[in-house]
């Protein structure tokens, strides 16, 4: 994928959502034909502030409140895309792009194909995805599976505050429509990074961290439990590995075979329901591709095959670290 | 003779096939236009004339309305609810739109309609569980004929239509009702649903409560219409336009479409002009997007003082019903904070319950799963 | 001043704000309502002042259209396209639709506007590509500013508001030209689409061409609507009503309306009268929802015969031009015969060609794989 | 799940669009609450003829011609559904459902559920699925990986005529909302059936074929062609099993395991795209259930991850025999 400029330098420290506020910023500056869209984009900021004052720097041309309409708002991105813009998509929340998905699947992600490469469309749709924050009904499902099924879009999540500036800087560089995934829940979460720093393009995994007796396979929201867990795991003698796989498509199949077979024992973990989940995928390409290193099967730690619970219960719903640890037990150490 | 003939029955003008020269109107569009100007009771000579009873009973209900709206505020303030939408300056619409309705008829609310469903019946604590977070839908919708509150904007449009189809069918004069706000009627549910309304001549009403927001998007930038109701013509209904802050008029307004529907007359559009007075929710920050003197504009403008003048021109606001009115009130707002004082016991495994009519294998796993979970964490805690 | 603001700058009547008493209509309705009947010029004395020149090129063009329609509807006949949804009846809509755009405006073409996009001088052979099913699309769309034929209903209005927002937004006087059909307008994308277009105020025409159906279903079953065209009014735009079969009503209804949008006057909503004289396509049979009397009926107002008596009305049909529309037309048809005649050499391997910029990894392993199988399968052959 | 009357019986012999035509019927008459929907369902029996005869029979009222919108359709069929009709909607071809999957998704999926049970929405989507057909792009996508992951919604395909009569039955009785892929492919295929003889119920996986070397896992339109690829495996030397789902959701794992366990090799062959496909979900489950007694990874057999090809390639695109006894001769058969 495309490298995008990084004009910017100098250590920032900052929350998920300054990050990608910065992002759309320096997105905004460096190319005058990225413009931002959406419900709320303008003089509110959009409801998690992600851009916060892109009106009032760039004007409502290049940072557009549009009427409420997600099926309006990606389709009208398809034509500015086809007259030479870079649009950048927010959709409200994970449950209010279901109204695109026709103008997803059957435009976004095949034009380029449609067209034999005539029409690509460089449009990101970022969406505030999955659970955790205590939102009500419809306002913290996990849809990335729809996503990473369809063939033509890229589907990416950060996971970290470098990579929520780093990904989406890359994800806006990117000629082909890519499903911007910003975990709600990390949104307020803080760190230090370097927006010169460059990190790993779309497409390549991160091992966040090393370890020797199996690897957690997972990304976005999910990052921090798995962390939380691997530390956990020290103290029943498991010294667990965890790899944040960044984009789901491209998958980085080199990377997360490399270290399943080095391992022999993986558990995938996503808080989105299991059944038909981009788990699924992950852990039948491992499997398929690691299978003579494998000491147990691949299992996975997901939400269970629920509608998203209400705000009380969704602690029971979304993977902890005691399941996912139950998981690392099940992966046969006693061959 | 079927449902669905009606219009090639009924209408003459309506050409049998598609033919050269089938360019008159099919339908007169003069009828279907709404008044330059919202239909008004309170102040006006109409007002007069107006039902004492009525005025009566709706000026309690907004008093106990807007008490409802301030103490769930309040309670999400304590972190007691997880968010509220306020329709604070809205309760006109909101009580109105329920008295309109009968028993058997049935509402489709929105995710700001509390109030309404509140008015209609169902139970004020029941109507709060969603937004509370102990639960979705709180009441049996099918018991109070009340749709639950429904967050994706519009989607529960085409849901009102098709229940109203279905209760043509079923020969019953139930009508429907569906709430939305301005921003809802930019999405394609909304105009399929009144398309489909009309095409089934269905007996469906959608009120439009127009309070000039979508959250901080004012209408400007939602629609370039002349007013909302005049979006009815498209689909061959006539279209209303209605104070909103007056409750009388409102009220009025929707008794009459309601009627119309009931026997046979088909869907309405109603427009309804009003103002949110608090922000979007408790999570929202309206300063940012509108003056705050817009909001004391408003507050001139404010239903229950409209009302209240009303009544009082007539000598119907007397000390009996303002204190009847005030206590009302105040009993619902403290059963609020005591229900709601403490956290609900919840038992985390009625998430499996109701997915499918059985449970798949693959749920019985999962539920067993949480099962273990939670036996092994109360040994934790009973150690 | 950005394009944004341009209906607070320029239009004193909007609110500024939302406040109580913002009632009056922000737009006057009356001029966005359609006249009552369909505009016409052919039979009518404006008939008398229409330029020669341009009723003679409407003519080339039908004659070429029409018999584009007739050839195509052969070759799938003959198993040489996979499907063909014909234009017949409809060729003014379409030849006017192609006439009224600037070399540098965009078309967006619905599944039925092959000849639209042929008009607009596109390769007649590549704009059958999608329906001969050896490739989607065979132009390249920005070469010929003509959007891929889309079959999704709807889904190109937004497309088109979206183009003609980035034009207007680069200060280029470009229009876009959405084409759709009746049935086309009950969905979604029609209604956000022409929101968008009303409120960014963006340069963009839509064309209903209001053949009576879709597929099967007649226009009262699809909508209630005086005529389509009054949807516009709901979106606070213009709609014109115009007989679709006379080409050069068509044609300056159209003109119009992209002069409009060209100069900043904002979208138009156009409703054209007309008829599919053919079944929806090849594959269906329209003896099951409609009487051949009607067909007849359409046949005597058929769009080339109201031009042919236009012209010979004035004396402007003469043999040299019947000959040479024949000619134009037979030519094309000769060349479609001789191109479609056999199947095309396809590089299956064309598949992974245009997935993304850079195939992923995965689509490279199942590139190799196929690869790997046509190799194998050629080698059986060689043998 | 439900095991609806059959009232008719006696041999019929037809096509699977014919078996479907009957169900349909036959349901109407038996149940005055089933109502058929959607775009050219009525005089003209819908583009596949599947509504045939319907309006003639019960009236416009009980099989009614929509306007041309699909969310208005599936929304119309809730509101239905809650005044205590059993609507079954026609969406006229998969990549048309789109525009509902808001109304698919966030009510139809979840009304149960939302509402503690007390609105179930007895809904039936019949959704004309996948290509070989030689349709024009859009026409021949094949979406169930989208249904499956979405929690509350069953997912069947026949794969036979008899099946199509019966499983369609058996979804309009279901209380549940049921998305029923009908294989576009198989519509005009020939048999013999029996409506009253009862088929298997929704959820219960069928062995269509036995076997001794290994099994290929399959469902709807991709059942032939592993039939197909069966005989032709003979000439190798192998003895395959197929296993026809016929749901997705509920997924019949007790006897899919079973056979796969047995066997030891397995294959699962469906028509669309691989990546996150309802195939992932299937090898991963297996191979999490039955680790121990594979000999070799379970493989797939998929489409590519490609938008569907035309006409004139798709033959390329769809899983033939060759490509199955490909993946076949990877299962490790030297070990
Ligand atoms: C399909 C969908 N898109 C977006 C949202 C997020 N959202 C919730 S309320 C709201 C604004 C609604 O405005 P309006 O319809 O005017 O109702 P009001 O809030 O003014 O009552 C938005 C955008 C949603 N709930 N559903
Ligand atoms: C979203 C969507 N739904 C359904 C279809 C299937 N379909 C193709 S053409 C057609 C009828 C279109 O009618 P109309 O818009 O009047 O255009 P016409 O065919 O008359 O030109 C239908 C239902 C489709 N292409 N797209
Ligand atoms: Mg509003
Ligand atoms: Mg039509």
């Amino acid at each position: 994928m495309t490298t995008a400029t990084r004009e910017q330098s100098g250590l920032r420290t900052g929350t998920m959502a300054q990050a990608l506020n910065a992002a759309l910023r320096d997105a905004m500056r460096a190319d005058k034909s990225v413009h931002v869209l959406g419900e709320d984009v303008g003089a509110l900021g959009g409801v998690f502030r992600i851009t916060d004052g892109l009106t009032a720097e760039f004007g409502a041309d290049r940072c557009l409140d549009t009427p409420l309409a997600e099926a309006g708002i990606l389709g009208t991105a398809v034509g500015m895309a086809m007259y030479g813009l870079r649009p950048v998509v927010e959709m409200q929340f994970d449950a209010f792009a279901y109204p695109a998905m026709e103008q997803l699947v059957s435009h976004v992600a095949k034009m380029r194909n449609r067209t034999a490469g005539k029409l690509p469309l460089p449009i990101t749709v970022r969406v505030p995805y999955g659970g955790g924050i205590g939102g009500v009904e419809h306002h913290s499902d996990a849809s990335e599976a729809y996503y990473a099924h369809t063939p033509g879009l890229h589907v990416v999540t950060p996971a970290t505050v470098a990579d929520a500036y780093g990904l989406l800087r890359e994800a806006i560089a990117s000629d082909d429509p890519v499903v911007f995934l910003e975990p709600k829940r990390l949104y307020w979460g803080k760190a230090e990074w370097d927006p010169a720093a460059g990190v790993e393009p779309i497409g390549k995994a991160v091992l966040r961290r090393p370890g020797t007796s199996a690897v957690l396979v997972t990304y976005g929201p999910s990052l921090p439990v798995c962390l939380e867990a691997a530390e956990a795991a020290k103290a029943e003698g498991w010294d667990l590995a965890v790899l944040d796989l960044r984009s789901l498509v491209p998958f980085d199949e080199a990377t997360a075979c490399e270290v399943v077979r080095s391992l022999g024992r993986a558990v995938v973990v996503h808080e989105a329901s299991g059944f038909g989940g981009a788990g699924a995928e992950i852990a039948a390409r491992l499997t398929e591709k690691c299978f003579h290193h494998l000491a147990a099967p691949v299992l996975r730690v997901t939400g269970f095959d629920i509608p998203y619970p209400p705000p009380m219960l969704e602690h029971h719903h979304l993977p902890g670290v005691d399941r996912i640890l139950d998981a690392v037990a099940r992966l046969q150490w006693e061959e | 003779m079927t449902v669905m003939d009606h219009r090639d029955q009924s209408d003459p003008a309506v050409v049998p096939g598609w033919l050269p020269g089938a360019t008159a109107p099919r339908t007169d569009p003069a009828p279907l236009l709404p008044d330059a100007e919202p239909f008004r009771v309170l102040g006006t000579p109409a007002a007069d004339k107006a039902d004492p009873g009525l005025l009566r009973e709706l000026y309690r209900r907004l008093v106990a309305g807007r008490r409802y709206n301030q103490q769930a505020t309040t309670l999400t303030k304590q972190g007691r609810l997880a968010v509220y939408p306020a329709s604070t300056g809205q309760e006109a619409c909101q009580v109105a739109a329920a008295l309109a309705l009968r028993a058997d008829d049935w509402m489709f609310p929105s995710y700001r309609d509390t109030l309404a469903v509140v008015a209609r019946g169902v139970d004020p604590l029941q109507a709060l569980t969603l937004l509370r977070g102990s639960a979705h839908t709180g009441y049996d919708p099918r018991a109070t004929r009340t749709a639950p509150l429904c967050t994706p904007l519009a989607t529960q449009v085409p849901h009102a239509v098709g229940l109203a189809h279905a209760a043509r069918l079923a020969g019953d004069d139930t009508v429907a009702l569906a709430l939305l706000g301005d921003g809802g009627t930019s999405e394609g549910d909304f105009h399929e649903g009144l398309n489909f309304a009309a095409v089934l001549h269905a007996p469906v009403v959608f009120l439009v409560q127009n309070n000039g927001y979508a959250i901080s998007v004012p209408l400007t930038r939602q629609s370039a219409a002349p007013t909302l109701a005049h979006k009815a013509v498209g689909y061959g209904i006539p279209g209303r336009l209605v104070d909103g802050n007056d409750a009388a008029a409102v009220h009025q307004v929707l008794t009459e479409a309601v009627e119309r529907a009931r026997t046979g007359g088909g869907p309405t559009l109603v427009e309804a002009l009003t103002y949110r007075v608090e922000a979007h929710t408790n999570a929202d920050d309206a300063t940012r997007y509108r003056h705050a003197e817009e909001v004391t504009a408003w507050q001139a403008h404010d239903p229950i003082r409209l009302l209240e003048d009303a009544l009082r021109e007539r000598g119907l606001l007397d000390e009996q019903l303002v204190a009847e009115a005030a206590d009302e009130a105040e009993a619902m707002a403290a059963r609020m904070r005591a229900e709601f004082h403490a956290d609900p016991d919840l038992d985390p495994m009625s998430l499996f319950a109701h997915v499918y009519a059985e449970p798949t294998q693959q749920l019985r796993e999962q539920a067993a799963q949480l099962a273990a979970e939670l036996a092994a964490e109360a040994e934790v805690h009973a150690r």
